[in-house]
């Protein structure tokens, strides 16, 4: 296992970056576990949540960032309903996660590919078209059968027409304008 | 009874695999007194994905909409589905405490949100401005054979500062709603469990694990349906319940039901009208010995009217079932 | 002597010996960071604080006072403090009549233990004033204002 | 005037954000002052020796030190001033440290407002009076509230120094928190057969008077004459009648109310006796559970009761004690399991409080000693405790630590091994603080002897699986989830205040903080005095301790006493109000407001009417002097003329 150094000026550089995407203040985090004992996703995960608010407080941004576990964190909100400190760690999740996406460092391809789709989606039609993400992601994914095994019934309940909305141009200009922004 | 005017959001998807929680709603709605209006050319609330990517354009797709809500003049937007509800908190919640926040999300969108919408869960707006004794008073048939556990999924009530709704640990609004209605509700200990959520098409294997230890704690506490108020709980759980079975090894058969179906039932309504033909596991064994309230348990024509009615329901020819005033009648004749 | 120009505003605080004062002692001891423009004036209780004090500080050119006693049923002499609260608040009534801004004055309950709490008044009326400003100057010619700060 | 400056450096403390060099140079130019020096510890024994000598050699008659607060030094620094040969009061402290140098950063404006606090100083000294104290007569008798461990220790400290003790217990009997305890750590001593004797000479005792089931319901005085009114809450049994039998209880059909001797673990009579060892030992009623009380029939009690002690008329008695001092050692509470919501809430009959298990342990407990689990008696094989079951929890307001649960878990642990060989206990802890003597090796003797598997990490939820609870936790030095299937699980609920403890302290006068616990006077050097003269803590009302430490601080407020009674005469606080009864009007506006009913009216020869101070009685609270509408009743040492000097010290330059 590799020797992690804890002197350097960049210690604290990363529970900054994270104060300043959620506003959580990881100091708080006194490593109880409780986040990781109530979590749903730690049997999936390649770290406990408490691991990764300990990469924060360690500033091991490169770990943190590169953990599936933010990937397959749902935002249940278990986490945060129960943490001690008040840590509102689901959303200290999602920041990291934020902070991954702009990056491009995509460690669960399936999840992105399915959330691209889900956006593409909504970048098209306003609203989402579940039919299509499953269409979509099945084609991107490489993975055909994804859900083929449903049945016909559930098929039936989709409809095969995406539904369009006036708004539509709306909601692709917000998402132009924030792609610009970038 | 509730005179009263909400902005209605549906969500994308109670317009495709979840279009029964949305019928369901609006007849149950409608015949509580409550009036929906249309949030009109509305916008898909950007979900668990956009604020995954960023929080900024997440708060933009969800405020698009509490602006347009904004512009209506109605002072609380309400929704069925809890994951669109977070979105719309999450927005607002934001938008109001940080400037900085509001103003970026202001720069994405056309029409600027002010702040100024409430959102409430569907549940929410029943449990609270209806409550559960409104809903006893329109109680007109009895659910003698369902045997329910309530679940709530994991963000109807949580977090709890975000929510402010119901207890987080152990809500209990669905319950006492569906007590109201007579029904046999039971312990349920996994209330606020997470299902999957969205992580059914990329990541099934996880999904059908979570799921299957939620039916399992369904089966030990002696229930035969699960009430759920959330779109992608149910979804996990009635559209993948065959899918756990072969990958699990089990053998569930539990029908999952909207509350607002459940309470449709017992205000009288058809089982179609309320959109149960629509499920995977079908209902039907549990509503059959439904019978109008009142009657005696060993009154055999009545349950020879309810059975039958429900016969033709899954016979598929919704426009021949009787509606609301069959079963009324059935009563009377009782 | 005065406030250092351009940094700083003239405020006084009238605190109680028992609870705000034991506070700010408190805020001290935890090393909590305040604004320097406060300067203390230690009184037995906050029901000491004529509310004369209070107006003569306005008159004669501080920019805000601020009274802080023990909460209330926790004062030290049983209940000096709900003299207080009864006198300061028809004080804050009574100041816009002498054309004060009634924001410069402000009156708490800061407890010996609550240091933080005093740490976050402290902050917060200090930035309050620096919003409002210095007070503006009294015209020289009001006979009620020169009585009163004879 | 000739006022000598002394500006401090306290170390860095001061010197470190203060230019005490600059600001000794500034306020040697203040008018009156003749004399201005700085010193590295002007507390320290040649900083007073440096204080007397200028006081000779530069003939001052006013002294000024900057410093620290003078809640901590302003009796030290007046002794100094006195011993020189100035009136104790020509003396006045500016706060350089706690409200300057420790909370500014910025030298410069804390130099200048440094010099700015000693201006104000000046201003004030230069309007001093000098004031004596007149000498009262001190009533030697004591107070004692609560008599749990600590204020037993107290009581009989005090008594066996021969003073009288009037001893006040809310409950029906004495012993606290401790009588309820099995064994306690970490030497497994059996609780009661330590206590039990303790009782007995707190009973016994010649100088002891006891007031069992009785509240405060007022206080007035100050130190050294307090008078104290009980409310002797009503048994609805005649104490001096009653044998302690137990006859009514074993008869009483209400077989459901509420035990809070045992902590609800198993349900009481309505009629009972805590617990065998009980002093007094007495049957008090429950008139929440009271038939006859609630619905006017039953009456079986008095039927049987052979000594016709049972009068369900009694009312509430009230006697009047008259005591120099006062110790509160009121104990504490624990947080209810509704505040834990993620455990059960309390639905769970087998998730029980470690104050429950300690009663299931204890052979006079509802179970005999035998480990029952509540739901249906069985005996328990896999065992959780949970520490800080609300303790360390910011969430629900409770951000310290309950200072004994982990010893107690521990004891617990190896206390259930002993009852249940075959049983496995898990202990669920963030940290094991075990800092007493012979304390960590009492949870190594846990781990090691006695196989309590201790797993670091928080317990997330409790849920129940048929007929086990599943404990869902973390072992963080795993970095995994774990699960424990647990046939009873034990919370170490945190310690909160005593119920009622603020209503207490307001009756009192002292401080308590923001979770009810109260206020010492200083956190190191004052540890069981309160800012409330002749009040004294002990024990957990002060703040979460263990048996020891609420032994040492009992027996610590006694010697307080003790020493205070060593004296015949008190002085008295000169400090008070004065009345000028040439500018007295008369209107007695004052007499109406004292919170004291300190001031009187006095009819002088000329029969005029005017105000009058009792000295003995005036707090110094200046409530008059802001009331006076003439300026004629002064609060010495606080005048209007010294505030208004230090009002425009501050804006009129």
């Amino acid at each position: 296992m590799e020797t992690i150094h804890l002197t350097g000026d960049t210690l604290n550089n990363f529970a900054t970056e994270i104060r300043q995407t959620t506003g959580e203040d990881t100091s708080r985090c006194y490593q109880c576990g409780n986040c990781t004992a109530g979590c749903p996703y730690t049997e999936f995960f390649d770290y406990p949540v408490s691991q990764i608010m300990r990469m924060i407080q360690t500033g091991q941004r490169e770990k943190a960032l590169n953990s599936r576990a933010i990937w397959l964190c749902a935002t249940c909100e278990t986490c945060s309903t129960r943490c001690p400190c008040e840590i509102d760690v689901a959303d200290v999740m999602d920041g990291l996660r934020n902070i991954a996406y702009r990056e491009k460092r995509f460690t669960e391809r399936d999840i992105r590919t399915f959330y691209e789709a889900f956006l593409t989606s909504l970048k098209h039609h306003g609203r989402i078209f579940e039919l299509e993400i499953i269409a979509r992601y099945n084609l991107k994914s490489g993975h055909l059968l994804t859900d083929a095994d449903l049945g016909p019934k559930v098929m039936k309940q989709l409809h095969f027409l995406p539904k369009r909305i006036k708004g539509r141009d709306d909601v692709a200009r917000i998402i132009k304008r924030f792609m610009e922004k970038k | 009874m509730i005179e009263k005017e909400y902005a209605y959001y549906a969500g994308c998807s109670l317009e495709g695999t979840a279009s029964s929680y949305d019928r369901s709603i609006r007849v149950i709605l409608k015949a509580l007194g409550a009036t929906l209006r249309e949030t009109e050319d509305w916008s898909c609330c950007g979900s668990t994905p956009a604020h995954a990517m960023d929080h900024v354009l997440a708060g933009a797709l969800a405020a698009r909409n509490l602006a347009i809500v904004e512009r209506m003049e109605t002072a609380t937007l309400t929704t069925p589905c809890p994951s669109c509800l977070s979105a719309f908190k999450k927005a607002h919640a934001k938008v109001t405490q940080d400037k900085a926040f509001s103003d970026e999300v202001n720069q994405l969108l056309d029409l600027p949100y002010k702040g100024g919408v409430k959102a409430k869960s569907t549940l929410q707006v029943i449990y609270e401005d209806v409550g559960p004794d409104a809903v006893t008073s329109k109680v007109t048939t009895v659910l003698p054979d369902l045997k329910a556990a309530c679940y709530y999924g994991c963000i109807l009530s949580r977090p709890p500062k975000l929510a402010a709704f119901d207890d987080p640990e152990n809500p209990v609004s669905m319950d006492r709603l569906l007590a109201a209605c007579g029904v046999d509700v039971r312990d349920f200990v996994f209330k606020t469990e997470c299902c999957g959520a969205a992580f059914g098409v990329p990541k099934k294997e996880m999904v059908l694990r979570l799921t299957h230890k939620v039916l399992t704690m369904v089966q030990d506490c002696g229930a035969n349906c699960v009430v759920v108020a959330c779109p992608l709980c149910q979804q996990n759980l009635d559209l993948r319940q065959a899918q756990v079975n072969r990958a699990m090894g089990s053998s569930f058969s539990i029908p999952i039901l909207y509350f607002s179906q459940v309470l449709g039932l017992a205000f009288g309504f058809q089982p179609e009208e309320l959109g149960l033909d629509k499920h995977i596991v079908s209902a039907d064994a549990l509503i059959r010995s439904r019978r109008p309230k009142g009657a005696e348990d060993a009154a055999p024509p009545v349950k020879e009217k309810a059975r039958k009615s429900t016969a033709q329901g899954t016979a598929g020819k919704p426009g021949d079932a009787p509606g609301a005033e069959g079963t009324a009648s059935a009563a009377k004749e009782a | 002597m005065s406030v250092v120009e351009g940094k700083e505003l003239r405020i006084v605080g009238f605190l109680c010996n028992w609870c705000s004062y034991g506070g700010a002692d408190t805020a001290g001891v935890s090393r909590f960071k305040q604004p320097t423009d406060l300067r203390i004036i230690r009184v037995p209780c906050s029901g000491r604080v004529d509310p004369l004090f209070v107006v003569k500080a306005l008159i004669n050119g501080a920019d805000g006072v601020l009274v802080s006693g023990c909460h209330p049923r926790d004062c030290h002499y049983s209940d000096g403090n709900y003299y207080a609260r009864r006198r300061l608040e028809m004080l804050k009534r009574f100041l816009p009549f002498v054309g004060i801004d009634a924001r410069r004055f402000h009156y708490t309950w800061v407890s010996a233990s609550e240091g933080q709490r005093w740490q976050q008044t402290v902050t917060e009326f200090t930035t309050l004033i620096h919003e409002l400003g210095p007070t503006p100057a009294f015209p020289q010619d009001q006979t009620v204002l020169k009585e009163v700060r004879a | 005037m000739r006022v000598g400056v002394f500006i401090c450096h306290c170390g860095n403390n001061i010197a470190g954000t203060v230019d005490v060099a600059r600001a000794a140079e500034e306020t040697a130019k203040l008018p009156h002052v003749v004399y201005s020096t700085h010193y590295m510890y002007t507390c320290s024994e040649p900083g007073q020796d440096e204080i007397k000598q200028a006081i000779k050699r530069e003939n001052l008659d006013r002294v000024v030190v900057a410093a620290c607060s003078p809640r901590m030094h302003e009796l030290t620094f007046r002794r100094t001033v006195e011993k020189a040969g100035l009136n104790r009061y020509f003396f006045e402290m500016a706060n350089i440290r706690e409200h300057i140098s420790w909370i500014g950063e910025n030298k410069e404006l804390n130099t200048n407002k440094a010099i700015e606090a000693v201006r104000m100083a000046v201003e004030k000294v230069i309007r001093d009076k000098p004031l004596h104290s007149t000498a009262f007569k001190i009533n030697k008798r004591v107070l004692v509230i609560g008599a749990g461990v600590a204020g037993m220790q107290s009581a009989l400290d005090c008594a066996d120094g021969g003073l009288d003790v009037v001893l006040v217990e809310k409950s029906p009997a004495i012993g606290g928190m401790m009588a309820r305890l099995d064994k306690t750590f970490p030497t497994i001593d059996c609780s009661i057969c330590i206590l039990g004797p303790k009782m007995v000479d707190v009973a016994q005792h010649e100088h002891i008077s006891l007031h069992a089931y009785s509240e405060i319901e007022e206080i007035k005085g100050y130190v050294g004459n307090y008078q104290v009114k009980v409310r002797k809450k009503t048994p609805y049994v005649d104490w001096t009648k009653c044998t302690g039998c137990g006859e009514c209880m074993e008869k009483c059909p209400t077989k459901n109310a509420y035990d809070r001797f045992n902590f609800g673990v198993a349900p009481t009579r309505a009629i009972n006796i805590p617990f065998p060892q009980a002093i007094p030992k007495k049957a008090t009623i429950d008139a929440q559970y009271c038939r006859q009380i609630q619905k006017g029939k039953c009456g079986v009690c008095a039927k049987v009761c052979r000594a016709n002690a049972i009068n369900f008329e009694l009312p509430d008695q009230f006697v009047t004690e008259e005591v120099g001092a006062i110790i509160v050692a009121s104990g504490y509470g624990l947080i209810d399991q509704e505040l834990l919501p993620e455990y059960g809430g309390g639905r769970y009959p087998d998730v029980i409080t470690g104050i429950q298990y300690e009663r299931l342990l204890n052979a006079s407990g509802p179970t005999s000693g035998h480990i029952q689990r509540p739901s249906d008696g069985t005996e328990p094989k896999s065992i959780v405790f949970v520490s800080c079951a609300g303790s360390r929890d910011k969430s629900i307001g409770i951000p310290y630590c309950s200072n004994f649960c982990c010893m107690y878990i521990a004891k617990q642990a190896i206390l259930t091994k002993d009852h249940i060989p075959d049983s496995q206990s898990y202990v669920f802890y963030m940290d094991i603080r075990a800092t007493g003597k012979g304390y960590d090796e009492f949870t190594r003797r846990a781990q090691e002897d006695y196989g309590a598997k201790y797993i670091r990490g928080r317990v997330s939820r409790i849920y129940p699986k048929g007929k086990k609870m599943i404990v869902q936790g973390a072992d963080t030095l795993l970095g995994a989830k774990v699960e424990v299937e647990a046939d009873l699980v034990v919370l170490a609920t945190a310690a909160t205040a005593a119920p009622g403890a603020a209503a207490l302290a307001e009756k009192l006068h002292i401080s308590y903080d923001t979770h009810g616990f109260y206020v010492e006077s200083h956190p190191k050097l004052r540890p069981v005095e309160t800012n409330t003269a002749g009040v004294y803590l002990a024990g957990a009302a002060q703040g979460p301790k263990d048996i020891p430490a609420s032994v040492g601080q009992g027996s610590a407020a006694a010697a307080k006493v003790l020493a205070l009674f060593s004296r015949d005469m008190l002085e008295s606080d000169p400090a008070i109000a004065r009345v000028n009864q040439n500018a007295c009007v008369g209107c007695l506006k004052c007499v109406k407001t004292c919170p004291f009913q300190a001031i009187k009216e006095q009819e002088l020869r000329g029969g005029e009417v005017v105000a009058s101070v009792i000295e003995t009685i005036c707090a110094g609270c200046g409530v008059c002097t802001s009331t006076c509408p003439c300026g004629a009743i002064q609060l010495q040492h606080f005048t209007d003329n010294q505030l208004l000097a230090e009002v425009n010290s501050l804006c009129l330059s």
